[in-house]
């Protein structure tokens, strides 16, 4: 726990000593990061104890704030989610220091620095909070934080939209997470976590709460608008600790209500599947019609989201149908995705930065023969692709997989669940498998289009691999996808603690399936022998190859003798068979001037895919309200005889209401 | 151990007869067009002499296009592991294999498309832009159906599901299976490139999928490739093998010869719908692929309505 | 020993100085004694609300005069208004001394309007006589009424009128309920001076007449309300607001409004007493607390210009401090403790928002571009000062919107909670779309007009940084200074 | 005393009614006078059999200001002005006198219904008190100029007055007399701002001034 202190007061202190370097770029640059390293170091310390199986006792202290208490506690649940939060700080740190140094003398980098740190310091705290009023405190300066950060180029117009976006959206799920913890506590006088009632009579309504609340910080369609506005605006190490873990407490939150909300019904579990296969399916389709790299990668995780969704409502519908295994391998999924996503989505924003940072541009269609020029980018990006895609070696498929088994195991055999049951769990299998197959489809388009063939523009052609300070963290995260994607087994043990707290059994008598585990070890054979087949052909080819003639042509273009690299398909048209079957959705608007004339002299082509909930809910929802306001406005008319007449008026009003 | 190498033997059987299967196709097409055709081992041929050839590369690509066949074959022959011949497990069978299965192959499916991204040619963009589409339908298809049958049985393997298959289960469950038979049928056909939604043989780069994607293949560099896509036409064509005649509750090396002429069988039908049919538009094939999806979920319906 | 003596003394010394204003030479002189003068007074208020606070109330000139914890706590927060706004005043004013559109004479005028006004809310605050509290109100609508129109433009003249008749019609009004409260004790022994005071009154609530007690509530809620700006009789403050000069405009809206609403504070004690706390009077508050919620978010959505906007503002905080104390228990507390948060934050705002009015030469909010870089102090304490109000955590507005959200749950009020929310989150989207359009600007290469002086640094951050220490830590003092005035608002906290 | 007070309240009434029917804002500042004077006069006639010399203190302050200053201010006011007559009123001048009646009958009624614990000797005192109460508001809310909305002020201070010395016995001197001095300068500083009003605008018309808006 001193640990969990100290780092706590580390990000927090240590940010305010970054302020204090403004003027001094060189020196906000190793405090700011050095101040995230120590902190997070300091915190892994208690997490790997936690998840090593030890128990901490908790930290009370007195805190002078109404309902307030700093209680503190790392359980298995927290180290779970503490884990991704704090490797991802640290190693975007160390990438950021190179990430925004040409920003040096530009910006205030002293202020970015201080909100990082604000930012991983309040995430942590979210995760071990164990009072209502921290808990929210922490969330609230979480949002701000980040805020902060989204606005860092601040000049730009749309950043500063994206902004106002952000927190509005934050704000209004920071609303239900108050109504929240008010019904929660009501009758307490005080937040405490352990005061909360364990199953209070309006379950139903406070899990409809922290589902909106936590939702639209964990980007559930369709509260996620927010999201492909803000992860793009941000600088990439900031997107990558955003997309990577942030939206992650936004889960965490909800698991943590759920330990208080005792057994589930049905329902539950059923909205849970709902929300999490439209924000996938969804999700993907709209990553898709995108050829902004950023604002893809921002559409993907709330397809990652609804993912891990999935994986709850399993586990939840588990816990309703009284089968422990389902409902453990559907947490345990959705657990493991959350460490999965946060390490590939931050490895994917990773590299992004470092496309962006070299060609200057996020604009996929400009990009092209990337991987020449930028061999370590090119290669975790492919990386990260294949796991993003759940691909197996790699541990996007793991966890993926277990949700997969949650769902086969309520679908068949001695555990299957009842019909209703059965048939969420087809869902959740159906809409993995479309979301697996249009993740191939928007992630090859995103390497293939970005980092092979020839280069489609001269930011594509003068791009240059970035420092070591950015190559390094970015190689740690495909090294970890990989590890973790070969040693399955070893993870689900290890959630075990996690899962036993979120489906409130004890720990000592959390069960683990042992068909589960053994899938998993031979999942792990068939990786290495795969491997090793690989390594096998390879050399196999090799030596056909190494005593005949190889010979490098142009690309074979079916007679075709002068094509440009303008030829290529772009990641628009790769994308354009499948978007414009779900154009029911995407409304993908096309601005197209024909060539004309017997000599044409330019013709342009163009499409923009903008969100449909925010184009055809929110929007139309503003502005009907704005309308309707403005209605209102005649009542200040400037009229001083109708002022006083309405001040006599309602002085009647209440003396015919309060005395008639 | 010995155990271990005769459990292997689907697989070499896989790895031995896959490519006849290519010309058991072809000859039957010849014999609806009235031709003599290539011999029966035609295919065998090919790739032997591909094997000792050079390699012509694109100056455009990266090391990524010289891995992806590798990577695809690796990806298929493991997929084989988990394959079970009618009343024989395969060699290597655990819950949830069925997944692995199909997830396996689509790692085989993402380093075809990225390589054929790699040569920078608007051919290849537009085959491997079509393939990723149609995959995506097929994918849900696939899953769906397996589940259904893995929830007809109550097993969660591949091997399980077959093995506990029985003469009832065509009874209990007999319409469902035919969906699924029929769904797994589209996919199959989607999946190897088959006509109606893609002709392997044709000659204008505009109307191909996967032929359009392999163009810069050269040398042992195609042979891998056509390998494999063999290899993918086997592993796909047995799992609809082993629905048909897993019922029947033949083993051992009766189950063997009744699956190999399965799988002859198999062919045989695909050249006849090769042979009868036309490739459909681009534009409808999607609708063929939904279709599959439906059918299976309709599968599952009446499944689950059966066995609850 | 007693210090009661020191509650007349309060009232006069910003009244001799007020008097000393208008022999004064030059504007600046004046304006630095208004300063060192607002000080002054503040220090010997500061020393008489740390004695109630730590010992019992104060009574002076035959109990005519009391300050309780309640009225403790007001003088508090209105003297650190006062001392904000008069040392802002001469940051405020210098430009336009230098200029001569602030002449000397009506430099005179302003000191000794502003230490009258001031005088004027000391006494409504120490009078235990209803009636004199009364005449106070009223005072202080006719002192301010030409602060608003130091510089006598048309905008100007016709705000000030609006206010001046509006008000002085609301607290005609609100002496007719006086009047009632002093009738409804007829019955009592209360009798002759004594039937006016408050502390008799509590004393005697259960003798008191109820159906005229009731009757006239009501009417110093209407009276008392108008000037406290609750919605619907609000509508002269955001036309006074916005054309008072801005160290007036920050008086206004952080403690005129307060002044009037603790006038009606004072009488929901004995009203709810009298009718045996059924939240009789508590479901007026209630009521006219979200309607100026409500409406308050309708028309910020459509300010244009940043002072209307923080005066509109402002109608939303007092509603919500009528809510929450309205709502009682622990929203009193909540709400006495929002009052305080929103003193501050809308002081240093409109001190904000007058520099920055000045530097740009108009209030339109569209002009307002890139305030943080251009005009670094002002801008970035204007943007600060609106997140802090619009209840951006960690600041302490978070906190006690929060604490009010919990009374209204906690008592059931769903409908009150659901009108809460929505009316908050509205005011948010609306103002923090405009906050984040002043705050920055695409690169236009303009330099920074404004050079960062510490003295004004201090000024603005100051409280600010107290708003923001109050939102992540409140010391067990405070809060029980809370509790003590809000158990004098009746039921228990 | 019931005559000559019920003649006072009579002849209060008929001033209310008379500045109802009136145009001309010089007519409309010679009634408020009137009125002044009149109720300056009404302590000393209601309830108690002999004035104490506070009560005639206060009575002649009364008088003397909102008998003679307050009609000085804004004859001032008035001079300075170019506007002479209440041109528009929003209601009509008929209609005006036609509310003026119901007033009087709802105040009766209200008086009858209320019922409030009063001397009897001062029974009328409440109903008149109330229409001029509402006349008052009446006269606010209706009247163009800034002028009559003094006025109109003024009467509405006047039957409040009025009411609170019916049912309020005894009231302290000082708070009397502060009261009396918040109304002084009330009036002084509405002249004050007719004067700069009439001086920025050239009109007094409350109607024209409604610039800030929104």
């Amino acid at each position: 726990m001193n640990f969990l202190v100290a780092s706590l007061c580390m990000f927090f202190a240590g940010g305010l000593a970054c302020l204090a370097t403004t003027g001094r770029p060189h020196l906000t640059r190793w405090v700011g990061s050095s101040v995230a390293l120590i902190g997070g170091a300091l915190a892994l310390v208690p997490t790997c104890m936690v998840l090593g199986g030890r128990v901490l006792t908790g930290l009370h202290l007195h805190w002078s704030m109404p309902f307030g208490s700093i209680a503190l506690d790392m359980d298995a649940l927290s180290a779970v989610f503490s884990t991704p939060i704090l490797i991802i700080v640290m190693l975007a740190a160390v990438y950021g220091t190179e990430y925004l140094r040409p920003f040096e003398g530009k910006k205030n980098l002293a202020q970015s620095w201080f909100f990082y740190n604000l930012l991983a310091g309040s995430m942590l705290l979210v995760v071990v909070a164990r009072n209502g009023m921290l808990f929210l405190l922490a969330w609230e300066i979480m949002s701000l934080a980040s805020f902060f950060l989204v606005t860092f180029e601040n000049e730009e117009e749309s950043v500063r939209e994206a902004g106002w976006i952000y927190l509005v959206a934050t704000h209004i799920g920071t609303a239900f997470l108050l109504v929240l913890f008010v019904l929660l506590g009501r009758d307490n006088s005080t937040l405490d976590f352990s005061s909360f009632a364990a199953s209070p009579g309006f379950a139903g309504i406070a899990f409809l709460l922290a589902l909106v609340g936590f939702g639209t910080k964990a980007g559930f369609m369709p509260m996620h608008v927010w999201l492909p506005e803000a992860h793009p605006a941000a600088p990439s190490h900031v997107s990558a600790v955003m997309s990577g873990v942030m939206i992650k407490t936004g889960i965490y939150g909800l698991v943590r209500i759920l330990t208080f909300l005792g057994s589930p019904p049905p329902w539950w579990g059923w909205l849970l599947v709902s929300v999490g296969a439209i924000s996938g399916i969804l999700g993907v389709l709209f990553a898709l019609a995108q050829h902004d790299l950023k604002r893809l990668l921002a559409y993907h995780s709330v397809e990652n989201m609804g993912i891990i969704t999935m994986g709850l409502g399993i586990g939840l519908l588990g816990m309703s149908y009284q089968s422990p295994v389902v409902a453990f391998l559907g947490f345990a999924g959705s657990f493991l995705h959350v460490m999965n996503h946060a390490l590939f989505k931050s490895l994917l924003f990773l590299s992004a930065g470092s496309v962006i940072h070299g060609s200057g541009t996020r604009d996929i269609d400009h990009m092209g023969g990337l991987l020449k020029r930028m061999p370590v980018t090119g290669l975790v990006f492919l990386l990260g692709s294949v796991a993003i895609c759940g691909l197996p070696p790699l541990n996007g498929f793991v966890s993926e997989f277990m949700i997969y088994l949650g769902s086969l195991t309520s679908v068949a055999g001695n555990m299957r669940l009842p019909i209703a049951g059965i048939v969420a769990a087809l869902v959740v299998a159906g809409s993995l498998a479309l979301i697996g197959g249009l993740a191939v489809a928007c992630f090859t388009k995103a390497f293939g289009i970005m980092f092979l063939g020839e280069a489609r523009s001269t930011h594509a052609a003068h791009v240059h691999e970035s420092g070591l300070a950015m190559r390094l963290p970015m190689a740690v995260l495909a090294a970890a996808c990989i590890i973790i994607g070969v040693s399955g087994p070893f993870w689900m043990q290890l959630l075990g603690p996690a899962i036993a707290v979120a489906t409130g059994v004890a720990t000592d008598t959390q069960i683990y399936p042992t068909f589960a585990a053994h899938a998993l070890w031979m999942m792990t054979l068939l990786a290495v022998a795969g491997i090793g087949l690989v390594g096998l052909l390879t050399f196999v080819r090799s030596r056909l190859l190494s005593a005949r003639s190889v010979t490098r042509e142009p690309t074979w273009d079916c007679g075709y003798a002068s094509s440009t690299p303008r030829m290529q398909y772009t990641a628009s048209s790769f994308a354009e068979p499948v978007t414009r079957m779900f154009n029911v959705f995407l409304r993908t608007r096309r601005r197209f001037s024909a060539p004309t004339t017997y000599f044409p002299t330019s013709s342009s082509f163009s499409t923009e895919t903008r969100d449909l909930f925010h184009e055809s809910l929110f929007r139309p929802a503003f502005t009907m309200t704005h309308r309707f306001l403005s209605r209102i406005h005649w009542l200040q008319h400037g009229r001083l005889n109708l002022y006083i007449l309405s001040m006599i008026a309602a002085l009647l009003v209440l003396l015919v209401w309060k005395l008639g | 151990m010995n155990t271990f190498f005769v459990s292997l033997l689907p697989v070499l059987l896989g790895l031995v007869l896959a490519p006849l299967l290519l010309g058991v196709i072809h000859r039957t097409k010849a014999v609806f067009a009235g031709r003599h055709g290539s011999p029966l081992l035609q295919a065998y041929s090919d790739l032997a002499k591909l094997l000792r050839k050079g390699a012509v590369y694109s100056r455009t690509t990266t090391w990524v296009f010289r891995a992806a066949p590798v990577i695809g074959l690796a990806s298929v022959v493991s997929v084989m592991v988990l394959l079970p011949i009618t009343g024989n497990s395969a060699p290597l069978s655990f819950v949830g294999d069925l997944i692995v299965f199909i997830y396996v192959l689509g790692l085989m499916r993402f380093f075809t498309v990225v390589a054929a991204l790699d040569t920078g040619s608007s051919f290849e963009g537009m085959g491997a832009s079509r393939e990723v589409h149609f995959s995506a339908l097929a994918e849900p298809a696939i899953v769906v159906g397996l589940v259904a049958l893995a929830s007809a049985t109550g097993f969660l393997s591949l091997s399980g599901i077959f093995s506990a298959m029985s003469p009832t289960t065509w009874v209990v469950a007999g319409p469902a299976l035919a969906l699924v038979l029929a769904a797994l049928f589209i996919v199959f056909l989607a999946e190897n490139s088959r006509i109606p939604i893609d002709d392997p043989n044709t000659h204008l780069e505009l109307t191909m999928i996967h032929e359009v994607m392999i163009l810069d293949y050269s040398g042992p560099d195609l042979a891998l490739v056509l390998y494999a896509a063999a290899l993918k036409l086997w592993v796909l064509g047995a799992l609809i093998v082993n629905v048909a005649l897993s019922p029947l509750g033949l083993n051992g090396i009766r189950g063997v010869g009744l699956f190999v002429a399965g799988m002859l069988v198999l062919a045989v039908i695909v050249g006849c719908v090769e042979s009868m049919m036309a490739r459909s538009s681009f534009l409808k094939v999607p609708r063929l692929l939904v279709t599959a999806i439906a059918l299976s979920g309709i599968a599952f319906m009446l499944i689950v309505r059966f066995t609850a | 020993m007693n210090f009661g003596w020191l509650l007349p003394i309060l009232i006069l010394v910003p009244g001799l100085l007020g008097v000393a204003c208008l022999f004064l030479r030059s504007a600046r002189a004046v304006l630095r004694l208004c300063a060192i003068g607002t000080l002054g007074v503040a220090a010997i208020a500061g020393a008489v609300t740390l004695h109630v606070f730590r010992f019992v109330p104060l009574f002076a000139g035959r109990s005519w005069f009391m300050l309780d914890a309640l009225s403790a706590y007001h003088l508090a927060v209105m003297m650190m208004v006062f001392s904000i706004s008069a040392l802002y005043g001469v940051i405020y004013f210098r430009d336009e001394v230098a200029r001569g559109t602030f002449t000397d004479k009506q430099a005179r005028r302003y000191g000794g309007l502003w230490f009258g006004s001031l005088a004027a809310m000391v006494l409504v605050l120490v009078s235990n006589n209803l009636g004199i509290m009364w005449v106070g109100i009223e005072a202080t609508t006719l002192l301010t009424a030409f602060l608003i129109c130091i510089h006598p433009t048309a905008a100007a003249l016709e705000a000030m009128w609006k206010y001046l008749l509006m008000c002085s019609v609301g607290v005609a009004v609100a002496f007719m309920g006086t009047l009632l409260i002093a009738a409804s004790a007829q019955q009592t022994s209360l009798h002759g001076s004594d039937a006016l005071l408050w502390t008799a009154l509590r004393d005697a609530v259960h003798q008191l007449d109820p159906a005229l007690l009731k009757a006239g509530f009501i009417f110093l809620v209407i009276g008392y309300g108008t000037k406290a700006g609750l919605a619907p009789m609000h509508n002269w403050l955001p036309d006074a607001h916005s054309q008072a000069p801005s160290p007036v405009s920050a008086v206004f809206s952080g403690f005129l409004l307060n002044a009037a609403l603790y006038c009606i504070l004072r009488f929901l004690p004995l009203v709810e007493a009298a009718t045996g706390n059924t939240g009789w009077g508590r479901g007026i508050l209630i009521a006219l607390g979200l309607l100026s919620i409500v409406l308050a978010a309708m028309f910020i959505l459509f300010q244009r210009d940043i002072k209307r906007l923080l005066a509109y503002s402002s109608v939303e905080h007092v509603g919500l401090i009528a809510l929450g104390v309205g709502l009682g228990g622990f929203g009193a507390v909540a709400a006495l403790f929002h009052m305080l948060s929103h003193s501050l934050a809308k002081t240093v705002s409109f001190a904000s928002a007058g520099m920055l009015g000045q530097s740009y030469g108009t209030h339109d909010l569209r002009h307002f571009q890139g305030i943080v870089r251009r005009v670094p102090v002002w801008g970035t304490s204007l943007v600060i000062g609106l997140l802090v109000l619009i209840g951006i955590a960690p600041f302490s507005i978070f906190l006690s919107e929060f604490f009010i959200l919990k009374a209204a749950l906690s008592q059931r009020a769903y409908w009150t909670a659901c009108l809460l929310l929505v009316g908050l989150c509205v005011v948010f989207i609306s103002v923090l779309r405009s906050a984040i359009a002043m705050a920055w600007e695409s690169d236009t290469g303009v330099q920074a007009s404004h050079r960062f002086k510490l003295s004004h640094g201090l000024l603005v951050f100051i409280p600010l940084a107290v708003l923001l220490v109050l939102g992540v830590w409140m010391p067990e003092s405070f809060v029980q200074i809370l509790i003590r005035a809000s158990e004098l608002l009746g039921g228990t906290p | 005393m019931t005559l000559l007070q019920d003649t006072l309240l009579v002849a209060l009434i008929l001033t209310s009614f008379g500045m109802l029917v009136s145009g001309r804002l010089g007519a409309y500042i010679r009634m408020g006078a009137l009125q002044g004077v009149m109720i300056g006069l009404l302590p000393l006639v209601v309830g108690r059999a002999t004035p104490t010399l506070h009560v005639v203190f206060v009575a002649a302050a009364m008088i003397g200001l909102k008998g003679l200053v307050f009609p000085y201010l804004l004859f001032r006011a008035l001079r300075e002005s170019d506007t002479k007559r209440e041109m528009n009123p929003f209601v009509g001048h008929v209609p005006s006198v036609f509310f003026g009646i119901l007033a009087l009958l709802g105040s009766f009624w209200m008086d009858a219904r209320l019922g409030f614990p009063i001397h009897s000797s001062a029974a009328l005192v409440i109903p008149v008190a109330f229409t001029t109460i509402m006349i008052g508001l009446f006269l606010i809310v209706t009247r163009r100029t800034a002028l009559s909305q003094v006025i109109g002020f003024l009467v509405l201070e006047n039957g409040i007055y009025a009411f609170g010395l019916a049912i309020v016995y005894e009231v302290p001197i000082l708070l009397e007399l502060g009261v009396l001095m918040d109304v002084f300068v009330a009036v002084f500083v509405m002249g004050i701002a007719i004067y700069h009003i009439n001086r920025e605008f050239d009109h007094i018309d409350i109607d024209r001034l409604n610039t800030l808006r929104g």
